[in-house]
């Protein structure tokens, strides 16, 4: 199979030169994207599913209508480039040899770490039984490191808020719903099972690839699917309940860490036998704040509300 | 002996620094209580001079150390030279406040004014009182700050550009100063103020590092001594208020300088180590030229207070030389001219002061017959102008007297020369002015008698008469020749 | 007892930022409170610390090298005063600042906190990618902050602050991942022994680590994103950003130099960055000369002044460790002073143009005192902290003999000086009129005299500093 | 190599080939109506094909119906997408008579 | 060339390309667009790089990648709002 994974590489490579070089910024906005879902069928090739998921989720997905939207937003024409080569300019040209340099380099330095000792790895590999769930990923995520992400959660809101404050919606009027009723139906008809398929992946992250980033992913792409198609819309008015949500998953993870001290003597640590029902617990919370947050990120508005027709 | 006692120096620098604060937290508000705490600070502190001269008369020696920096302390430290300093100040500054407060009444800014003036006291105080060249240096530089704002007082054009020529030439001097004080330290580790100095040990290990130490740091202090030629400052800074000329020349910045560069001489290098290395002869040729340019210079004058600035720039030259003559009676010249210089020099500008305020004149030429009009502050100028000048018994007398005999004493006979020369000229650039003002009949009409308000007269008339009893009483036990002929005592037999 | 210090300090002001958000609108004195208490955690730390070995949380009871540890030694304990101080400075002036406007405020109260959890948590962190995670926070909650200035004006800046931030932040992570590579794991203490010697790669992860982080701390060719940055924010925010932010990136190449990249870098990396630092300085106080309006000159002096910290690297000895911390620590100070007391004077002219300065002094005495003083420090003219700094910082170049960076220093106060007084200058120049035009009213006394605080502040660092420094201890690994 | 796996073979082979034929189409025909035409075509039969044959590979009724289920689900997304750009081209075409920007 | 693997080359080559996009383009978007390439290059190192643990894929690195790819797509949308703002400025309030 190294033929298909030489394949694979070769195309990334070319992708991300046509997305750097493209005249058209619409061009290179393509060329992203089918870099990003290359990247998730690259990264399944290489044992990581979660994050081909993950990958193909947000960064092809989501990431992708946020592009294209914000494109469409642009003045007509800006963003086109004349001299993206090497050779139409000094200033192009010592930039060029600066990063072949530093690209080989990179892949020596990469060739040459393919051998070595983990010792985190193989400690987070042989603590699995302690952390309540079965997939290591999961498992760092949500027990072994959980202050990252918990820190990431924090990253989230802010971005969200700056977004917020900025006060360009990707949905708005401008966007009208097309002409034809089908996609809504089509909406209709698909939001059961996405729904379904986005909870089981967050279920499923405790044992299997999935878990909360993918599944709040999914779920947010439920949401963009509403707003797309009219359904759903944002709203300048905000709610507490949607305030509350929104830190849901930030909030429940802080508070557990810190209630349990007493129990375990460590923060963010969970005592044996409540690990598995907490675990779950913090992973629908954070999934819920998740797809919420990115959804906003998508809307860009501080309040949804439904259409009514 | 107490703490508190002990800790004389620093009472004396916070008597100034808590006026300035409080004065700028008043603001322009309260102007009489503003100028009621001021007045009580110098008091107090000429109080607590006083009380510290009679210590240290009796011997005791005040210190106070404060750690600043891993391995370096503030060290504030009142032994004989410090109090010769600190009298002065203290005297002059009480002085200096009656007149200003007279003389900008119904100015704006005056709490802005005073903050910064009681400021400069403060930096002076701790200059005096600097135990060692890292203390030193922190005051100087305040010194610098302090200055700055009352040189640039009027906020016209003028007094902005030479403002900025005052920084220019003094951040210029202090950055040439902190490197001189660096290489100091890394060379030697943090050195006290001792009489005899203390770094004979690095004469024969380093005596090119020594050299260009030495040569930093007396151009770091020779910014603000003025000394030729990095005295340009000085005559531009005359936009000033004349307060702030009289307090800049006869006390605060350009005595800051010298005394730093007597410490240096004295209590780092040492007067042997300084002579040894033939420093002391530089020194003195650094300083001759600069006595006879700043006076020939002074003579081109036509602006009252700029020929007074020129004056200053050679008179302050003769501490410098009286210390770089390295024996003990140019010393006791030196040191003495110190405070001699100051009474005068402060006498002279107070009398401009009133000359300007009383009749908005600034230029010599417009001097014509005011002595009949202003007959006792133009005698008090006659006073300070004859001292410049050297009439014996003044007080400048008292100074050259020494300064000559210490000249022939250590051979230097050249030095002689030059102490002529510059009386020759020192009477060239004074006595016209003199003559102008007693017998030049006055401009037509107004010959009228209109003597300068009391709170500009009564200073002046302090200052000259206190110039005048200085020269006057100069052999009495109290006198400051008698406190630097105990000083040098001290000095030269360790 | 000590080792929950660290988590609370985290964790308090995270929860209050959360707790404002779901709240919905301004609520300034909760912040009070949160910063208030920050101060009391930090100085029980600092004491905790100061009397023995540092404070080590280990997260989640896993263990090396598993966990994260938040670990409070000198270093950070000085770096979380220095926060801790300046937040309950800045959190005091910033609730007249943003009365007048609830959105903003809301926004403010909410953002400011969690931006202090996550400074506190930068300065604690322990780990590689924890410090990747706590950069990427405090980077995206300045941007938001500078936004609070009004989006149409800020949005350039903004944008290109984020862009630069992020492509720190990802070279920063290139560097990250190829040190997992060799070391197997990301705790700072156990790196040093896990990394392998004479290897490709580790040298260049150390490269990557230290040209992301300096892209983050804006220093000499990666500067051009701070001044329109720290220029259009609003001046509490500007304070922050110019006294927090970027100093936590350069804290953190301090202590990974010191710490983990140790065996990696040579002595002629040192002298590169050196030279870096020493450049910034320079074309960073000319332009600070060169600017026409008052928050560009205080913004390009901070690129000049984190030029200084730099000086660290070349000589590497204790007094230049000394030096360069504590120079963050009164930049730090008198650099929020500065920022604050130039907003005081935006607030009133409702521009900050300098030549709209004229004449200023009698309405904004206090601030203009705050100003004044506060270049003091910037000076480094003693006695303040700036000088302390500076005079740590000339011993170290010539006890290690690299005279040459003796030349920049005192060149740098000098430029530094030009700067101040060309300021200052305006506002003791007469102007034409009497009453010139203003925009606002007389800032309140809570706004001039927290200025005033912290510059005043800034010069009793110049004598206070044998306790400080004492707390910072001698340079990690350093012999000397 | 067994009989269903020659089969699958085929069936992947023919899928892969509509594929090929639905791409040359988006790249040469003039039109996007046409374009929608090729692709839409080949891909719903190409990935059909793909789909039947990786489900005879895999051997197991659970799997073939979960990928019948994807190509079920894929298809009308697949319509319902060509739809809309159909329809959006058509009124761009109708309200804007100039070029396409 | 034994044994060097494609994806190595490919992640190096992306972040070289980012890196190049992120100096030659002038456009915001497309500055983004260059991050974006190198974000994914380093996420394509780690996750080689998690590899090399012998008893299945280590974990630590893929959690690492999770974590930077949440940052990174919150940071661009941001980002897109910001340019989005940058496009049109002028209406809207000023709060």
């Amino acid at each position: 199979m190294t033929l298909l994974d030489g394949l694979l590489a070769l195309l990334l490579l070319l992708l991300a030169g046509r997305c750097v070089t493209a005249a058209s910024l619409l061009q290179a906005i393509v060329a992203f994207i089918v870099l990003g879902l290359l990247l998730a069928l690259s990264w399944v090739r290489l044992e990581a599913p979660d994050l081909a998921l993950a990958e193909a989720a947000i960064g092809a997905g989501l990431l992708g209508v946020l592009l294209l939207g914000t494109w469409r937003r642009l003045p007509a024409g800006s963003g086109e480039q004349e001299t993206p080569w090497p050779w139409q300019g000094s200033a192009q040209a010592i930039a060029a040899l600066g990063c072949v340099a530093l690209a080989v380099v990179l892949a020596l330095a990469l060739h040459e770490t393919t051998l070595g000792p983990a010792a985190a790895g193989t400690a987070a590999l042989a603590q699995l039984e302690a952390a309540g769930v079965d997939q290591p990923v999961t498992a760092v995520l949500l027990n072994f490191r959980a202050y990252d992400t918990l820190l990431e959660m924090g990253v989230l809101l802010m971005t969200l808020i700056g977004t917020l404050m900025l006060r360009r919606p990707l949905q708005d009027g401008a966007l009208a719903a097309p002409a034809t009723p089908l996609p809504q139906s089509l909406a209709r008809l698909f939001l059961p099972p996405i729904l379904l398929s986005g909870l089981y992946l967050v279920w499923a992250g405790a044992y299997s690839p999935g878990g909360a980033f993918q599944g709040g992913a999914v779920l947010a792409g439920a949401g963009v699917m509403l707003a797309l198609t009219g359904l759903l819309r944002g709203s300048t008015r905000d709610d507490l309940p949607l305030r509350c949500l929104l830190v849901l998953g930030a909030a429940l993870f802080t508070l557990s860490g810190v209630l349990l001290i007493p129990l375990t003597g460590h923060f963010m640590a969970y005592p044996d036998d409540l690990v598995t029902p907490l675990m779950v617990l913090i992973e629908f919370s954070l999934a819920i704040s998740i797809a919420l947050s990115l959804m906003m990120l998508f809307t860009g508005t501080p309040g949804l509300c439904r259409t009514r027709p | 002996m107490s703490t508190a006692y002990q800790a004389m120096p620093l009472w004396v620098l916070l008597s100034s620094l808590l006026a300035a604060a409080i004065i700028f937290a008043l603001g322009e508000g309260h102007p009489r209580l503003r100028i009621g705490i001021n007045l009580a600070a110098a008091l107090l502190k000429l109080v607590l001079v006083g009380v510290m001269l009679l210590g240290v008369r009796a011997g005791h020696e005040f210190i106070v150390r404060l750690p600043l920096v891993p391995g370096i302390e503030l060290i504030l430290h009142a032994d004989a030279l410090s109090m010769l300093f600190i009298s002065l100040s203290a005297i002059l500054w009480l002085a200096t406040t009656i007149y200003a407060i007279a003389y900008l009444e119904d100015s704006p800014n005056r709490a802005r004014f005073f903050g910064f003036f009681s400021l400069c006291v403060a930096a002076t105080m701790g200059i005096a009182t600097a135990g060692n060249l890292f203390t030193f240096f922190v005051f100087y530089e305040m010194l610098t700050l302090a200055t700055w704002p009352l040189v640039v007082h009027r906020g016209t054009s003028k007094a902005m550009q030479a403002g900025r020529s005052y920084l220019c030439y003094t951040l210029g001097g202090s950055a040439v100063l902190l490197l001189g004080i660096v290489l100091l330290h890394s060379l030697a580790g943090p050195q006290e103020f001792v009489a005899g100095g203390t770094l004979a040990d690095y004469a024969g290990s380093n005596p090119q590092a020594l050299a260009v130490i030495f040569a930093l740091l007396i151009t770091g202090m020779g910014v603000k001594a003025a000394l030729a030629p990095v005295h340009g400052w000085l005559p531009t800074a005359m936009v000033a208020p004349a307060p702030v000329s009289a307090l800049l020349h006869a006390v605060a910045v350009v005595k800051a300088g010298a005394f730093g560069i007597v410490r240096v001489v004295y209590d780092v290098f040492g007067i042997e180590l300084t002579q040894s290395l033939g420093f002391a002869e530089m020194l003195a040729v650094v300083a001759s030229i600069t006595i006879i340019y700043g006076s020939l210079r002074a003579i081109w004058q036509t602006d009252l207070k700029r020929r007074l600035a020129y004056s200053t720039v050679s008179q302050v030259s003769y501490i410098v030389l009286g210390v770089a003559l390295a024996n003990p009676l140019a010393s006791i010249g030196g040191l003495v001219h110190l405070v001699h210089q100051g009474l005068m020099k402060i006498t002279l500008f107070f009398c401009a002061g009133c000359y300007a305020e009383t009749h908005g004149i600034h230029a010599i030429d417009e001097l014509d017959g005011i002595g009949r009009r202003m007959p006792w502050t133009t005698a008090m100028f006659t006073l300070g102008a004859l001292g410049m000048i050297g009439l014996p018994p003044l007080a400048g007398f008292v100074s050259k007297w020494y300064l000559g005999l210490g000249a022939v004493a250590g051979g230097q006979l050249w030095v002689v020369g030059v102490l002529l020369l510059s009386t020759l000229l020192n009477a060239i650039y004074f006595l016209p002015i003199l003559h102008r003002a007693w017998f030049k009949p006055p401009p037509e009409a107004d010959d009228g008698l209109a003597e300068a308000p009391m709170g500009l007269l009564g200073p002046t008339l302090f200052a000259g008469l206190a110039a005048l009893a200085v020269g006057l009483f100069a052999g009495f036990d109290w006198s400051p020749l008698a406190w630097v002929e105990l000083l040098v005592e001290r000095e030269y037999s360790p | 007892m000590t080792e929950a210090l660290p988590v609370l300090l985290v964790f308090v002001p995270f929860l209050a930022g959360l707790g404002q958000f779901v709240l919905g609108r301004a609520a300034p004195w909760c912040q009070q409170f949160v910063s208030g208490l920050n101060l009391i955690l930090v100085l029980l730390l600092s004491s905790a610390v100061v009397h023995g070995d540092p404070v080590i949380a280990d997260l989640g009871g896993w263990g090396e090298p598993l966990a994260i540890h938040l670990q409070a030694d000198g270093l950070a304990a000085l770096m979380l005063l220095l926060t801790a101080v300046l937040a309950v400075a800045v959190s005091l002036y910033a609730i007249p600042a943003f009365r007048d406007e609830p959105r903003p405020a809301w926004r403010f109260w909410t953002l400011w906190p969690l931006l202090l959890a996550s400074l506190n948590a930068l300065f604690l962190s322990r780990d590689l990618f924890n410090l990747y995670v706590t950069l990427e926070l405090v980077t995206l909650g300045a941007i938001p902050l500078v936004l609070l200035a009004g989006p149409n004006k800020t949005v350039d800046a903004a944008l290109r602050y984020l862009l630069f931030a992020l492509l720190g932040s990802l070279v920063y992570l290139a560097g990250v991942a190829l040190i997992y590579a060799q070391a197997g794991t990301l705790d700072l203490a156990l790196l040093p022994a896990a990394l392998p010697e004479g290897t490709l790669s580790g040298p260049l992860a150390a490269a990557l680590i230290i040209t992301g982080v300096l892209i983050k701390g804006a220093i000499l060719p990666f500067h051009i994103w701070l001044p329109a940055a720290h220029g259009n924010a609003p001046a509490a925010v500007s304070a922050i950003l110019s006294a927090l932010v970027v100093k936590a990136a350069i804290y953190l190449l301090l202590r990974l130099w010191t710490g983990p990249l140790e065996p990696l870098v040579s002595n002629d990396a040192g002298q590169l960055l050196g030279a870096l630092g020493a450049t910034a300085i320079l074309f960073g106080s000319w332009q600070a000369f060169r600017q026409s309006r008052l928050k560009l000159v205080v913004a390009y002096s901070t690129v000049a002044q984190l030029g200084y910290m730099l000086l660290f690297f070349p000589m590497a000895v204790t007094a230049a460790w000394q030096g360069a911390v504590y120079h963050g620590l009164a930049h730090g100070i008198a650099k929020a002073a500065l920022f604050l007391a130039a907003g005081n004077i935006l607030y009133y002219l409702g521009q900050d143009r300098l030549e709209a300065l004229r004449g200023i002094d009698r309405p904004l005495a206090v601030s203009l005192l705050a100003f004044g003083l506060a270049g003091v420090s910037i000076m480094g003219l003693p006695p303040s902290g700036g000088f302390t700094a500076k005079w740590l910082l000339l011993s170290a170049s010539l006890q290690t003999g690299q005279w040459w960076w003796t030349t920049v220093l005192i060149a740098g106060g000098l430029l530094a000086a030009g700067y101040i007084f060309r300021v200052l200058r305006l506002a003791f120049l007469q102007a034409d009129d009497a009453t010139a035009p203003h925009h606002g009213p007389v800032p309140g006394p809570l706004m001039a005299w927290t200025a005033t605080a912290l510059a005043l502040l800034a010069l009793a660092l110049g004598l206070i500093s044998a306790p400080l420094l004492d707390l910072l201890g001698e340079m990690p690994g350093g012999t000397s | 190599m067994s009989l269903t796996s020659v089969i699958a073979s085929l069936l992947i082979a023919i899928g892969t080939g509509f594929y090929l034929a639905g791409t040359v189409g988006l790249l040469r025909f003039p039109d996007i109506h046409s374009r929608l035409h090729a692709l839409t075509k080949a891909d719903n039969t190409g990935l059909g094909f793909l789909a039947i044959g990786v489900a005879l590979l895999s051997g197991s009724l659970r799997l073939a119906v979960l990928i019948a289920l994807v190509w079920l689900l894929a298809l009308v997304a697949a319509s319902v997408a060509c739809h809309v750009i159909a329809r959006y081209a058509l009124d761009k075409r109708n309200t804007d008579p100039g070029p396409p920007a | 060339m034994t044994g060097f693997d494609p994806f190595a080359l490919a992640a190096a080559g992306l972040i070289a390309f980012g890196l190049y996009g992120f100096c030659v383009c002038g456009h915001p978007l497309r500055r983004l667009l260059a991050i974006n390439l190198v974000g994914n290059g380093v996420f394509l190192a780690l996750i080689l790089i998690a590899r090399r643990l012998p008893d299945g894929p280590d974990p630590v690195p893929h959690a690492m990648v999770l974590t930077g790819i949440v940052i990174a797509v919150s940071a661009t949308a941001f980002g897109l709002a910001l340019i989005r703002r940058q496009a049109r400025p002028e209406d809207g309030g000023n709060d």
